[in-house]
């Protein structure tokens, strides 16, 4: 019963919030709320429970769902200092908080459900709350990007549903689409309308997880947002969708389809790289070249799925580290973009001198982001370039490393770039809170742990979806 | 123990006899009677009395200068082997050392050049430092090359192994001996690299680096001058000798192609006349093509069966 | 094992304090607690080398890693040793430093605390045994001297060359974990030992592998073709980082290759050569980049470049030992390869030093802007002229020791009656003594130029000797210089211990070791000797001198009566003769501006000269990527519709292709 | 009764090109409503099949929403921004029109080809279902109003439930729901949207939303 709160608390509190429209009250429910949902998550991770019918902690959500609660925690943590700081009127400022603690709990509603339509419905709602969200600064650029992301994503989703009614023409016999019941029936169920099943869904919720070619939302509603939005959208959105694509790998791989799944979701993979690759070394906008990173990120996680192998483990690795790392380039984002007033990467140099925390988030960030030790993603992409010469890919794991290497050359040119050199003259010693730099320190803090010593409960999570796949 | 006693008597006393002869030559083919044959020791002794004027530019450096080129190259002569093939230290290698001993006094002996500031000075230091970069390799390959013809890795060995035994060996000695000469010209900046006689700064190596020493530095300096000389003929001396010779056969023959290289020196400081400097790194780099005709010499000697 | 371990934590105890305490506090904690940690840290490494038994210590990881086995063997120790030494002075120095920083109110930026993590990550890195252990250590370390390097750059192009590090250390890695996945693939397990199985039974893969070892530590270690991103980089550090990057960092791409050559144990004669041949060739080109460097730092850094070369010289002719079966070869070549490694981190130290003092001082790091700083800087020129000399391997200082040994591997690699090898060890003497001579050109000029003659420009302020802490490790240094350099022998026994462990025959004939010996103790006779006649003769010059009239006067100049500054030898000029000879074969570009009309106003001249790799291959190959990337870049136009279609392409071709294949 | 079904099936299928002839957004509505009509046909063609409560979601989802709701709201968007036709979209009329056809004909080769697959729903449900989703991708790129765009994104949604009707006997309840929802929400916002847009940019046109770009 107690997952029924992570969904009731919202709707209250926002029901709450709309009435009163106070801004300290905002937060302070905000807060509380993440706070409670980070503490029931704790729970839930240690002993997992079902809910109803259609939701569930099972072994596979359970890492998304840890991963979406400490997001969500340190984002409201960030929340804090972000909102009252910048002029919103009080209205925009209430909206906002109660579409976070929406996006929260629709975002929870994904990760939990057990039933192929309401995940579709779930992923849906999300999209709908984003958009405020990202069109929260309701400046034209914002616009244009909440445009694109709601009519690609809409197509997107509507292209996953026809992926499902392919799905539910193919299990004729089964008629249902609780995944306990497909995964029990899989004979039963027609592989041609699997595969053109798994297509749909693939590429609708890939447009979703911001996977190429169909990404092209992303950069634009990444940059668009404010800051935590788009930590929550890249550490928690994109997981979300790739969620729903796992739920239906299981069932191809059940019936023997894996191969053709595995090479389109390498195929992908490797697109999104390449995608990736080519925009970062040009761009000149550090949040949208952030975007293009997520992508980047999304390729890896699908080529590790679709590797198999060690492959899937390093994907869930990744995905947590991904999380964790983008969200605090995303919210030290936030901070220079505060500091600085502009999202050029050209005309930002000296952040070590102007702001000394944020200069050593950003580029500590910056070094989780590209793998270098100690942090996890170095695991996680040894452990795919491990598996690509074990599985005797020599081809992949040359261009994988080529790829990957464009791709720090192009990030660390702007983000060295920020950080050092001179002083802007024109831009007076900024001292933010205290409370926009403990999510991000909190983040690394938890990454370096992580790339240190991967704790044993960790570990047997990741192993338990792995085996759970 | 003898030779080694006679080795030191030569090393110390006889360069100032072969410069007497080089002068002497000279002399002769300029229809001229030529000064006594000690005069360059009457020199040196005076400049050892005279006092000293130094540049306001320079450094302690250019005054242990001096001290430490007459060091090198006594120290090298010591290594090197004179009379009936013997030298005073003998080991596995020792070629080598002698060439770094040498490489240690050019090494003061530019820094000083380079002391005084004066732009000359730095040209003939430029100059000096280039062209031994390119004989030093030369010499080592072609001491090695002959070493490998008989395993033998120290200076002795290595001198002793060319015999005039066979056609071969006459070629070998033949080239060796032409590229030692050239070698000899080089670091002893003689005629045609250098000449010792001229004062036109511009085109000078040696005199010009030394154009501020002056009392017992510059003698010194123009005493490990001479020293070197004598160094370096012995090396071709003991390449000609024949080896077994009795001891006092050896000692005279010695002498006397030492006394034959001082007499070719004169000759050739007569008749030829200095090159001009773009011509002389081709002359230098001549001795390289020696050095690999007797690399490829050797090796096709050994492995081709003709030893 | 636990007491090194705890000298360990305690060196990293004093570095993460300095993070909380104020600038003038934490130089005396972190040289407090280094001292302390280094003293115990050593002390094992060194009784394994006297008593010739490796230590074991083995840590139960989590998942990725598995067994973390760490082991001192001799090599390691060898490593540990020179680290924690050579290290300390490093520390000392920049303790120095970062008090004059402290005068000029510059803050160190946690400099301290990347410092201490680098140079944990290398004393871990030479004792570590398991190949996933080895590549986080790896990047840590490249992570860790990436902040040293950039974090006080006063530079503006710092984020370049930042970039242009972090790029090649991942190539390095790219190479390395490509290499050690391979081998586990083979083998099942990451630890090192189960490598040698692989090694053994194919040759083939043996090789390849090899290469490909070689490129990841060649990058690290600065083998030329591999070199192309220091000019870049290293301008931008001060130089008491770069004694630490180049005279022990570099060292451990080294260690990486001698390594993987001891899990080998029987190199191919074809790696062996290969070896040799991109040692020699990274001698001279090295030697020869380095003369016509303008900036005094990459100066001494290509000369490392050369030096390096020197040490796989050493090494290569040891491999062709162990390939042709020969004791004494590999014997002398790898022991004359560590010779050197030690020898060149000591004089490479004082070098560093020696320019970190005068940059800190003048404030100038062009070569042609120096000069007549040893009448301001007395005991720096003293010193740094010995690591001059030091580094052209002249007697009787430690240079020529290390260089002599490799010498006489090749001499004896003549010995072995085969055509191959006694030409290329005839041609490698040739090639090294080569070297040496351009490596006096090169230092002459150096020393020359900065410290001997007039300055060239107008110094900015009154220079002045700098503090104590800054010349201790010098002297320290220097000490070390003479001291192997006039008693040879002793250090030798040692470096032959370890030299031995190379060799599956562990025993030599104690004849040629006995040889060896005896040929060092000649050596060292004749360095006394040298020494000792030189006092001598010097004092009797002074005797001769002494009630003589000695007058100071200007330089003599040939009755040209201008005087200038700018009439001096210029850096430039010296080299010219040299670089008249070799011309065509580098990428220079000369700047003139001829004098024009009948009143010329002002005129120009300049050259700037291009790393050959950088500008043929390098940057031609980067380009070639980027426009490849931009092939792409057509795909975000910002039209929606453009983006659908994407989607519908992709759709359709996977349709056609699932309704197709069936 | 199996023709009956195939008739109107292929008759929403032509519908579409309709749409891809004219210029006219009116239409392009009408064409709307028309169809939600057809799909309330098919509904009651397959009374049997389909147990009560999810076949009276299906008649008011068609009947109401589908027919009367969605086109009267759109149509007020346009009147409210004096829009009333497309105006020079990518490429012409005529090659929309050739292209729609091909892709309906290619609509029944699928029904065809891939026959001995469908064990359990109607070829033709298949086919022209995709032909039609195909169909508005296509207006969807080759026109520039946005608001064309929503309304091609509606005949997606239509394509859409036209496949889902093909299962509609098995298809849980819920999804219905979530199916509406949907479509009301997203028109909903749609709607809200380009009324924002327009207000913002003055002119509904697609070429004005391409300042984003690498």
């Amino acid at each position: 019963m107690i997952i029924a709160i992570l969904f009731i608390f919202p709707i209250l509190s926002s029901a709450f919030l709309f009435f009163f429209k106070n801004k300290q009250l905002n937060v302070v429910l905000t807060a509380i709320y993440s706070l409670i949902y980070l503490s029931i998550v704790m729970f839930l991770v240690f002993k997992p429970q079902q809910f109803t019918e259609f939701l569930k902690v099972d072994s596979l959500n359970v890492i998304f769902l840890l991963i979406l609660a400490i997001l969500q925690f340190g984002i409201s943590i960030y929340n804090i200092d972000f909102l009252t700081h910048s002029q919103v009127s009080i209205r925009d400022h209430t909206l906002y908080s109660i579409f976070y603690q929406f996006f929260v709990m629709a975002m929870t509603g994904i990760i939990l459900s057990t039933h192929f339509g309401l995940l579709w419905v779930f992923i849906e709602a999300t999209t709908l709350i984003t958009l405020y969200l990202i069109n929260f600064n309701k400046t034209k650029e914002s616009l244009e990007a909440s445009w694109k992301y709601i009519f690609i994503c809409s197509i997107g989703i509507s292209l996953a549903f026809v992926g499902i009614i392919f799905l539910s023409i193919g299990n004729f016999n089964i008629n249902s689409l609780f995944f306990e019941d497909i995964y029990k029936n899989y004979k039963n169920i027609n592989p041609f309308w699997l595969k053109l099943s798994f297509l749909f869904i693939l590429i609708g919720f890939g447009t979703k997880m911001g996977l190429a070619p169909v990404h092209s939302w992303l950069p634009d509603a990444h940059s668009e947002a404010p800051s935590p939005i788009s930590a929550m959208l890249s550490g928690a959105l994109l997981n979300g969708s790739f969620l729903g694509i796992l739920r239906i790998f299981k069932v191809m791989r059940l019936c023997n389809l894996d191969v053709f799944a595995k090479i389109l979701l390498l195929i992908m993979g490797f697109l999104s790289l390449l995608v990736a690759a080519s925009f970062i070394v040009k761009i000149t906008n550090y949040k949208r070249m952030l975007a293009y990173s997520s992508i980047e990120n999304m390729g890896i996680i699908a080529i590790g799925i679709g590797l198999g192998g060690v492959g899937l483990y390093a994907s869930f690795l990744h995905l947590i580290s991904h999380s964790l790392t983008k969200a605090s380039f995303f919210l030290t984002a936030g901070n220079v973009l505060h500091t600085f007033h502009t999202k050029e990467t050209n005309k930002i140099t000296g952040i070590l001198k102007t702001d000394r925390y944020t200069g050593f988030l950003w580029i500590f960030s910056f070094f989780a982001i590209i793998g270098l030790p100690p942090f996890p993603i170095f695991i996680s992409e040894f452990l795919i370039l491990k598996e690509m010469i074990f599985t005797k890919n020599i081809i992949l794991f040359i261009i994988f490393v080529i790829l990957l290497t464009i791709i720090i050359f192009g990030l660390g040119k702007s983000v060295l770039k920020m950080v050092f050199g001179e002083k802007n003259e024109h831009i007076e010693k900024y001292k933010n809170s205290f409370w926009v730099y403990l999510p991000q320190t909190l983040f690394l803090i938890i990454l370096v742990i992580i790339g240190l010593y991967i704790p044993n409960f960790l570990h047997k999570m990741i192993e338990n979806a792995v085996n759970s796949l | 123990m003898i030779e080694k006693f006679l080795n030191i008597l030569i090393l110390f006393f006889f360069p100032f006899l072969f410069i007497g002869i080089i002068n002497r030559v000279k002399a002769f083919w300029g229809g001229r009677k030529g000064q006594p044959i000690f005069q360059s020791f009457f020199d040196f002794v005076k400049l050892l009395k005279k006092g000293q004027v130094i540049s306001k530019n320079s450094s302690l450096i250019f005054q242990i200068t001096p001290t430490i080129y007459l060091v090198t190259v006594i120290l090298a002569g010591l290594i090197v082997p004179m009379v009936n093939y013997q030298n005073i230290f003998s080991f596995d290698g020792d070629f080598l050392i002698f060439a770094y001993i040498l490489a240690f006094g050019r090494f003061f002996m530019i820094l000083s050049a380079m002391d005084t500031s004066s732009s000359f000075s730095g040209m003939g230091a430029s100059r000096e430092a280039t062209y031994s970069a390119l004989i030093e390799p030369v010499f080592l390959v072609i001491l090695s090359s002959i070493g490998f013809l008989s395993d033998q890795i120290s200076f002795k060995g290595i001198l002793t192994t060319l015999q005039q035994n066979n056609i071969i060996s006459v070629l070998l000695i033949s080239l060796c001996v032409v590229a030692f000469s050239i070698i000899m010209i080089t670091e002893c900046k003689r005629v045609p690299v250098d000449d010792p006689n001229t004062h036109l700064e511009l085109t000078m190596i040696h005199e010009v680096m030394i154009l501020d020493n002056s009392g017992p530095d510059l003698g010194f300096i123009l005493y490990g001058s001479y020293i070197k000389l004598i160094v370096l003929s012995s090396i071709i001396a003991n390449l000609i000798l024949p080896a077994n010779l009795a001891f006092w056969i050896a000692l005279c023959l010695f002498l006397l192609i030492l006394i034959l290289i001082a007499v070719a020196i004169g000759c050739i400081e007569s008749i030829f006349a200095r090159l001009r400097l773009i011509r002389v790194p081709q002359f230098i780099l001549l001795i390289t093509s020696i050095a690999i005709l007797v690399l490829s010499i050797i090796q096709f000697s050994i492995f081709g069966g003709l030893k | 094992m636990e007491i090194f371990f705890i000298g360990l934590l305690i060196i990293f105890c004093g570095f993460i304090l300095s993070i909380f305490f104020s600038e003038k506090i934490k130089i005396y904690i972190v040289l407090f607690f280094s001292l302390i940690g280094i003293v115990l840290t050593i002390i094992l490494p060194i009784n394994v080398i006297l008593s010739g038994k490796s230590l074991n210590f083995n840590l139960n990881l989590n998942y990725p890693i598995g067994l973390a086995s760490f082991e001192i063997d001799l090599l390691s120790a060898f490593f540990i040793v020179i680290i924690c030494m050579i290290g300390f002075f490093n520390i000392v120095y920049n303790i120095g430093y970062l008090k004059e920083m402290i005068k000029k109110n510059i803050s160190s930026q946690n400099y301290l605390f990347f410092y201490g993590i680098l140079y944990l990550s290398m004393i871990l890195i030479v004792c570590t045994k398991n190949a996933i252990i080895f590549l986080i250590l790896w990047e840590i370390m490249a992570l860790s001297s990436f902040f040293i390097i950039t974090l006080n750059s006063e530079n503006k192009k710092s984020y370049m060359s930042g970039i242009v590090y972090l790029i090649a250390m991942h190539i390095s890695f790219i190479f390395l974990s490509g290499a050690f996945i391979v081998l586990a693939s083979k083998s099942g397990s990451f630890s090192f030992d189960s490598f040698k199985n692989v090694f053994k039974n194919d040759q083939f893969l043996t090789n390849i592998l090899f290469i490909l070892f070689f490129i990841g530590f060649a990058i690290k270690a600065e083998f030329a073709p591999f070199h192309y991103w220091f000019p870049k980089v290293y301008p931008i550090a001060h130089c008491g980082t770069l004694s630490l990057i180049s005279s022990i960092m570099i060292k451990i791409g080294i260690y990486g290759l001698l390594r993987i050559i001891l899990l080998v144990q029987m190199p191919s004669i074809f790696i062996s050569y290969f070896v040799l041949f991109i040692s020699l060739f990274s001698c001279g080109y090295g030697i020869i980049y380095s003369l016509m460097q303008k900036n005094i730092k990459n100066f001494l850094t290509y000369s490392s470049v050369e030096n390096i070369g020197i040490i796989g010289t050493g090494i290569g002719i040891g491999m062709l030992g162990l390939s042709y079966q020969n004791t004494i070869i590999s014997l002398l070549g790898f022991a004359g390869a560590l010779f050197h490694i030690l020898n060149h981190s000591i004089f490479k130290s004082i070098l560093f030093f020696g320019l970190g003092n005068i940059i800190l001082k003048t404030e100038h790091e062009e070569i042609e802007s120096l000069g007549g700083l040893t009448k301001k800087m007395r005991t720096t020129s003293i010193l740094f002229l010995i690591g001059c000399i030091s580094v052209c391997a002249l007697p009787p200082f430690n240079g020529f020791i290390s260089e002599f040994i490799i010498y006489n591997a090749l001499l004896n690699g003549m010995k072995i009656n085969q055509n191959l090898i006694s030409i290329a060890s005839i041609l490698s003497i040739g090639v090294l003594s080569f070297i040496g001579s351009l490596a006096i050109i090169g230092f002459t000029m150096l020393y020359s130029v900065i410290f001997l003659g007039n300055p060239r420009t107008i110094y900015k302020e009154e220079i002045k000797e700098v503090n104590i802490l800054m010349l201790v490790p010098m002297f320290a240094n220097v000490f070390f210089v003479l001291f192997i350099g006039l008693f040879p022998q002793f250090v030798f026994s040692f470096i032959t211990r370890i030299s031995l462990s190379f060799m599956s025959v562990h025993s030599l004939p104690l004849m040629s070791y006995a040889n060896f010996v005896n040929l060092l103790k000649n050596i060292s006779f004749i360095n006394i000797i040298f020494l000792v006649s030189f006092l001598a003769i010097f004092l009797i010059r002074n005797i001769i001198l002494l009630n003589k009239p000695i007058y100071k006067y200007k330089t003599w100049d040939c009755g040209y009566q201008g005087t200038s500054l700018k009439l001096q030898y210029t850096a430039f000029s010296f080299i010219s003769p040299f670089l008249e000879l070799i011309k065509q074969f580098i990428p220079l570009k000369i700047i003139f501006d001829k004098p024009k009309g009948l009143f010329p106003k002002q005129s120009n001249f300049g050259v700037r000269i291009r790393d050959f790799f950088d500008y043929y291959i390098v940057r031609p190959f980067s380009k070639f990527m980027l426009f490849l990337m931009n092939l792409f870049s057509w795909i975000q136009t910002g039209n929606m519709q453009l983006y659908l279609l994407y989607g519908l392409i992709f759709l359709f071709v996977a349709i056609v292709v699932i309704v197709g294949v069936k | 009764m199996i023709d009956l079904f195939n008739l109107l099936i292929i008759l929403i299928g032509s519908s579409m090109l309709y749409v891809s002839f004219t210029y006219r957004l009116e239409e392009y509505i009408k064409t709307l409503s028309i169809q939600g009509f057809l799909f309330f046909l098919i509904i009651l063609l397959d009374f049997d099949k389909i147990e009560i409560l999810n076949f009276i979601f299906l008649i008011i989802e068609t009947l109401i929403f589908k027919t009367i709701i969605i086109p009267v709201f759109l149509s007020k968007i346009l009147r409210k921004n004096h829009i009333n036709r497309e105006i020079e979209p990518y490429i012409p009329n005529y090659y929309s029109v050739i292209i729609a056809t091909l892709v309906l004909a290619f609509g029944f080769f699928i029904s065809y080809w891939s026959n001995d697959e469908f064990q359990n729903i109607r070829p033709l449900f298949f086919g022209i279902s995709i032909s039609i989703i195909i169909n508005s991708f296509i207006i969807i790129i080759t026109r520039k109003k946005i608001i064309t765009h929503v309304i091609g994104y509606m005949f997606l949604e239509n394509g859409i439930f036209l496949l889902s009707l093909s299962i509609a006997a098995e298809m849980p309840i819920i999804v219905n729901l979530g199916m509406l929802l949907d479509i009301f929400v997203g028109i909903f916002l749609l709607g809200i949207f380009v009324n924002k847009i327009s207000s913002t940019f003055e002119e509904l046109n697609i070429d004005k939303l391409t300042t984003l770009k690498d």
